[in-house]
């Protein structure tokens, strides 16, 4: 499998993503001979050839299951959450559109970092179009280049080792022939070092764009700077910021639940009181703690100032007392009074026996920033006469 | 077919002005463009050019390319300094104070001065302009520009400029639906060249033409939808051959996707008895043999989970529409949904944690922020539209029967 | 009324927003003899005397009504929609926090502005702090000080006309003694030039905090630069971005609906063929559209698809198959095919008819920025011999 | 009472570390405090400073008063530039380059040098230190330096720092709330001293004490909840006393509320009856009548729509319960709620739209976003926490009959 077919069923040397859980995607390379090991159990390559992509499998053991999943460039990028320089999708996805890369687009990228980007351009370029990628430091570019090869993507990408900021985009390796490129991408700490170089590889007979990708206001500003000295135009910055959202389930509490639960207890406690009495306050009375100032914290203050008056197994006489409430009961054994929202208990998300909304959810960190985007164009050369 | 790097005849094209309005127009050649108060301009001019000059208007219509638009005269003027004391203080900004009429400035325009040397005017006329401060000079500036420069730049209709077209006219069209929403869908449903995908495009076209845009002419797009015939009004802005779309495009109405039945029958008739036909006959006999083989296809493609991926943007209530049609999705291809509201999605992410046919359904939300880049003036834009929508993300997949027990 | 009592009833004298709709709030004076003109009619301040504040009346015609609102800071700046300078809720309601403005608090604002922000702290800094707010443009100085005097503020707040960043802000108008503020907002084009300032006037005794409000970018480059070398520490920069939402209803489209629907059109179409032959086409037929490339936009496609085959005045036979397919429909009169989601009609929102989901929508137009807010604190002065 | 500006015996106060880590201590004299690796302090040696300096503690805990805390020793140096080769090209960065091991640090912490001694003496030990871009040489030192400073600085707790507390121990404690939504409620619902306000607090009392400091001792506030006692577990960081708990905070369980008949009768004793009670008798009469005139009071101001606010934090459904308790709320006056997820607030404004009692009910989403101010490097923090929920704001009318008919 590479990055640009779409076969349905897993051969030997095929890219798979394991897929444990989202946070937890392990991409292998399927070999005969070897085995994926997870907290879930065994997985033997050589039960995973011949399966579809998609298909969930249990481990040797039968403890635990992974679905095997096809490489995409948005997977690809997931399943490398511990690598620097990734250029997230909703970043990418947008960069792809307003640079208008499309089949047969020439795209200058520098640098190309975890290769993420690489990958998402990949996709549609298509092999009537070409990427020329540069990455200055060496075992990053090592990398990106063995899994270009990897990926099946050799064809259509070129990374050279360079610094372009010095050096320029010119003759990049395993590539003669003109550049035109019709798109830039630079994810560069000084772009505007790199900009002033482009020009030569640039198409002519066509608008080009490019993005400038900086994290700091401070490169920004130099970059529009530098953007605007050298003729581009329709300079524009933009942020782009996303979240992720879960579905859920939220508990109604309704108030008539509550007044009833009051009722209840202020019932119970009564009662309770009545046969303490009776008893000449044998039990001894627990000392209610105070809610304000009071040092340990409770999960739901309602116990505390419960428990103490009308513990069921405290007298014999509280068998009554659970009759004589039960009817508000849900729960028939170990009856702890009128409980409408299962407090104290393990209640699933969703239970038909509760009344719930839909809610959604913000996950609970969430990326804030990546980088400012500077888009801007260049116009095509004038070949025309002015007609003035 | 895909090359839109120059102006063609018989083309709709995106023309932008200065005051970063636009018009939309098809190009005939021998006509002239009307463009109100920015003046007249002869199509023929134009045609062949590639796309992305900026015009300026001057005396007898006459074009002549420039540089520098939507920029700033006096930008290597260093005002990136907000000196402490330009602050307006002493300035009283009623309309007394500037010394053009509306009235003035039209003849100036008529007289044939250029954009430039009118806001000259306008500057050396406005009595109190000196006492602005660099900030709202520049604003002042800036917003005479977009008055008075008679610049025009045409540009290609593609689904970035088409969600500004409807956005304009009437955004419920398309959902309300942003470009980095659509960019995320694209790139969430791994569209490319050579995939087949299931579309249910209720946006106008917006969708499928996206997908044609990143498809480069390879590849097919089944559209399926409830009505007769669906709605791709936005399609012929972008300028794709009636060919093209005819390769490209199948449609599936939803009674004859759950239905196949409902398929009128074909029957295919042998070489003599075509050749007994009438030639409009034959005609119909050969279209009607097309629409069969294409349900065909589609069926095909439907009943062996044969799309590449799934992308819906419709009215159509989703968390009851998708569990039935995941089956017509291909193993580890994506599903991806928009929805303007994200309590659709949400209903439907639910709906989807029970499935076991899709994992990781991930609700996103992407929004664009855009700055104001004016030398020493960095920051977001004051106001922006709301709304954009919200992505549903999930992975087909065949569940195991032992694991969710 | 003032902004710092709790009055139920309306006299006269008081300022009353007259609430016509949230974009129209009209602040008035009530004045005997003074009456309210909007285009819901006449409301005469002697009926609004006597009213109880919240109290809805109708005017003079009862065409329309009016809802009688007291103000506070809030509303307020809701009532100000053309006026420049405003801090909004968000805004100022985090900087009220962040600067821990309290009853007996005393704050430095420069410059006043439209008042708005002296107005949300005039609540809490109560008659035991008080408010030194200065504003150099003279027209809104004059205006802002007619304000304070109007809303009952006077007592609390002193302002002043003067440029700080040249003149400072010791010795305010209206006030003698010691500044000692322990809280600053600075609304200034240069708050860098402003800083330096401040020191003679700030407590020394306990923690000052200061919040620099600043559109662009380079102003808090510059801001923070300054609190730096002044001294102060913490620095924080934040920004607030604030959304609104309104509840709405979605109605809901099944998909089984659908396939009805598809159902009962082509039966309707077929049945409509077969009339059609039956009576020899004497019907002309219209040209379906082709739906690509059609030049005029449609409400849907449905409409031009389906009618020209099927329109029920067409034919004496259509009311048979009206008979036909009349169990499909809610509406009886007029039939124009099953019609499950009231194409066509209008349709009340939430139309007890039809089925809904709950869902909110975001104003058309959001305020994507305010400006920057720099935060700070400046810590005690050392007056402990130093335990070392 | 309200002067939080200097430290006293028995306060609870919150130590913030260079680390940007907390501690929660009440502060005892004749205490030593163990911060860990910060070290130890004697709480004698902080007792009746002012809040707010930063403390260095020293070879044998000595604290002395320092200037520059959390801030970089480097700072008038000039590496505001992103000098375009510095990019870590040659830099491989394993652990032994690092020439001090943390034993060796320690000992040198041990030995009494200071924190910026400590980290000069990393400096020059980091064998390719010298090759590190201005960048990470900085983020170098802020890492070492929160590591090595042996610095704190002690806080008074108030609304913010609560937050702070329980977004650290357990969010779901405050509902997840912001300190800009909280803010926001503050200021919508009008909260100023001398006012009475009606507040359902399910979050450990942070709306009550943050109401508690705006209010400056002057007005009243009636907690509404669900259990025989409100939980305003997190009061009790805030230093407040329990007279001043007592004057200005009166509680009523939803049963009361809505079922007067519910509050337990009360029968007012002749001085003579008084004098024949025992003393213990006498104080159990005395609380007995507080707690019934209080309910009295109460009762009043909820028949009388006496509330000059409505503040709502709950975990009960809004949509039910807030058409019930409008009446006791005042004409004109805010009422304010809180929710985490924005769908339950929905809901209720769906609920209101329909109910003429509340004009304007708006949904408000407040969020901050916190940005590194480094030199040369201003940008927005990477991650930041999601969350932070949705106010719903809204006015209490009273409509005319004749209006919505």
């Amino acid at each position: 499998m590479s990055f640009l077919d779409n076969r349905d069923i897993i051969q030997e040397g095929d890219l798979v993503l394991a897929w444990i859980s989202r946070g937890d995607v392990k991409p292998i390379t399927v070999r005969k001979e070897q085995q994926l090991n997870t907290r879930f159990g065994i997985f033997p390559h050589n039960l995973i050839i011949g399966q579809k992509f998609g298909n969930q499998i249990p481990s040797v053991s039968g403890k635990g299951f992974i679905h095997l999943v096809a490489p995409t460039p948005e997977l690809w990028t997931l399943s490398l959450p511990h690598r620097t320089q990734i250029v997230y999708t909703p970043d990418s996805s947008y960069i792809v559109q307003r640079l208008k890369i499309r089949p047969g687009s020439r795209v200058i990228e520098a640098g190309t970092g975890s290769g993420s980007f690489t990958h998402a351009i990949s996709r549609s370029v298509d092999k009537r179009g070409h990427i020329f990628t540069y990455e200055f430091h060496e075992p990053r570019f090592l990398e990106a280049k063995k899994e270009i090869e990897d990926h099946g993507l050799a064809d259509i990408v070129s990374i050279t080792h360079r610094d372009v900021c010095n050096e320029g985009f010119e003759n990049p390796m395993d590539y003669s022939g003109d550049m035109n490129a019709s798109a830039v991408f630079l994810d560069l700490p000084s772009p505007w070092t790199a900009i002033p170089r482009l020009k030569s590889c640039l198409a002519t007979d066509r608008v080009v764009s490019i993005c400038c990708f900086s994290p700091c206001m401070e490169q920004v500003i130099k970059t529009v700077e530098t953007l605007r000295k050298e003729g581009f135009q329709r300079i524009e910055m933009v942020e782009i910021s996303s979240k992720r959202w879960e579905g859920h389930r939220n508990m109604v509490r309704n108030l008539d639940d509550a007044l009833q639960r009051l009722k209840d207890v202020k019932e119970r406690r009564l009662y309770g009181l009545e046969i303490r009495k009776e008893k000449n306050d044998a039990a001894k009375k627990r000392k209610i703690e105070d809610s304000v100032g009071n040092a340990s914290h409770r999960d739901s203050a309602v116990e505390s100032s419960v428990s103490p008056v009308a513990t069921p197994s405290e007298t014999t006489s509280e068998a009554v007392l659970l009759e004589s409430v039960k009817h508000n009961s849900s729960q028939n054994s170990s009856y702890k009074g009128y409980n409408p929202w299962g407090r104290g208990l393990r209640i699933r998300e969703g239970d038909p026996n509760y009344e719930w909304r839909s809610v959604s959810r913000m996950e609970a960190e969430i990326k804030s920033h990546t980088s400012y985007l500077t888009f801007a164009i260049l116009p095509p050369k004038f070949e025309l006469p002015n007609n003035e | 077919e895909f090359d839109q790097t120059h102006i063609k005849p018989g083309q709709y094209v995106m023309i932008r002005l200065p005051s970063e309005n636009f018009r939309v127009l098809q190009l005939h050649p021998g006509q002239t463009v009307n463009l109100g108060k920015f003046g007249s301009f002869k199509v023929d001019d134009i045609l062949n050019h590639p796309y992305g000059y900026t015009y300026e208007i001057g005396a007898d219509n006459k074009l002549s390319i420039v540089n520098h638009n939507y920029e700033l005269d006096n930008q290597d003027e260093p005002v990136s300094e907000l000196a402490p004391h330009e602050n307006n203080r002493e300035l009283v900004d009623d309309s007394s104070v500037q010394g053009l009429s509306m009235a003035e400035i039209e003849e100036l325009k008529k007289g044939g001065l250029s954009g430039k040397q009118i806001i000259e005017k306008v500057k050396t006329s406005h009595s109190s302009f000196d006492k602005k401060t660099a900030f709202s000079k520049e604003k002042y500036l800036k917003r005479k520009q977009q008055k008075f420069l008679n610049q025009f730049t045409p540009e290609p209709i593609g689904s970035a400029e088409l969600i500004d077209i409807y956005l304009d006219k009437d955004a419920s069209r398309i959902q309300n639906m942003s470009e980095e929403s659509l960019a995320l869908m694209l790139s969430l449903a791994n569209v490319r060249p050579g995939g087949t995908y299931l579309v249910v495009d209720d946006i106008s076209g917006l969708l499928v033409g996206a997908m044609m845009e990143r498809m480069g002419g390879e590849g097919l797009i089944v559209v399926a939808h409830d009505n007769e015939h669906p709605n791709l009004d936005g399609l012929r802005y972008m300028n794709y051959s009636q060919g093209l779309i005819a390769k490209m495009i199948k449609t599936v109405n939803w009674l004859e996707f759950f239905e196949p039945s409902e398929i009128e029958p074909f029957e295919e008739k042998t070489t003599e008895e075509l050749q007994q036909l009438k030639s409009n006959q034959r005609g119909q006999y050969y279209r009607r043999r097309t629409r069969y083989n294409d349900s065909v296809t589609v069926q095909n493609l439907i009943s062996n989970s044969g799309f590449d991926g799934l992308l819906v943007a419709t009215g159509l209530h989703l968390a009851s529409l998708i569990p039935r049609i995941i089956p017509a999705v291909g193993g580890s291809r994506p599903i991806v949904m928009f929805s303007e509201t994200k309590e659709l999605l949400t209903e439907t992410t639910l709906v989807l944690h029970k499935d076991f046919r899709v994992i990781s359904p991930t609700i996103l939300e992407t929004r664009l922020r855009k700055y104001q880049t004016l030398p020493g003036r960095m920051h977001p834009h004051m106001t922006s539209r709301g709304g954009g929508g919200y992505v549903l993300w999930g992975i087909r997949v065949f569940p195991d029967e032992n694991a969710n027990a």
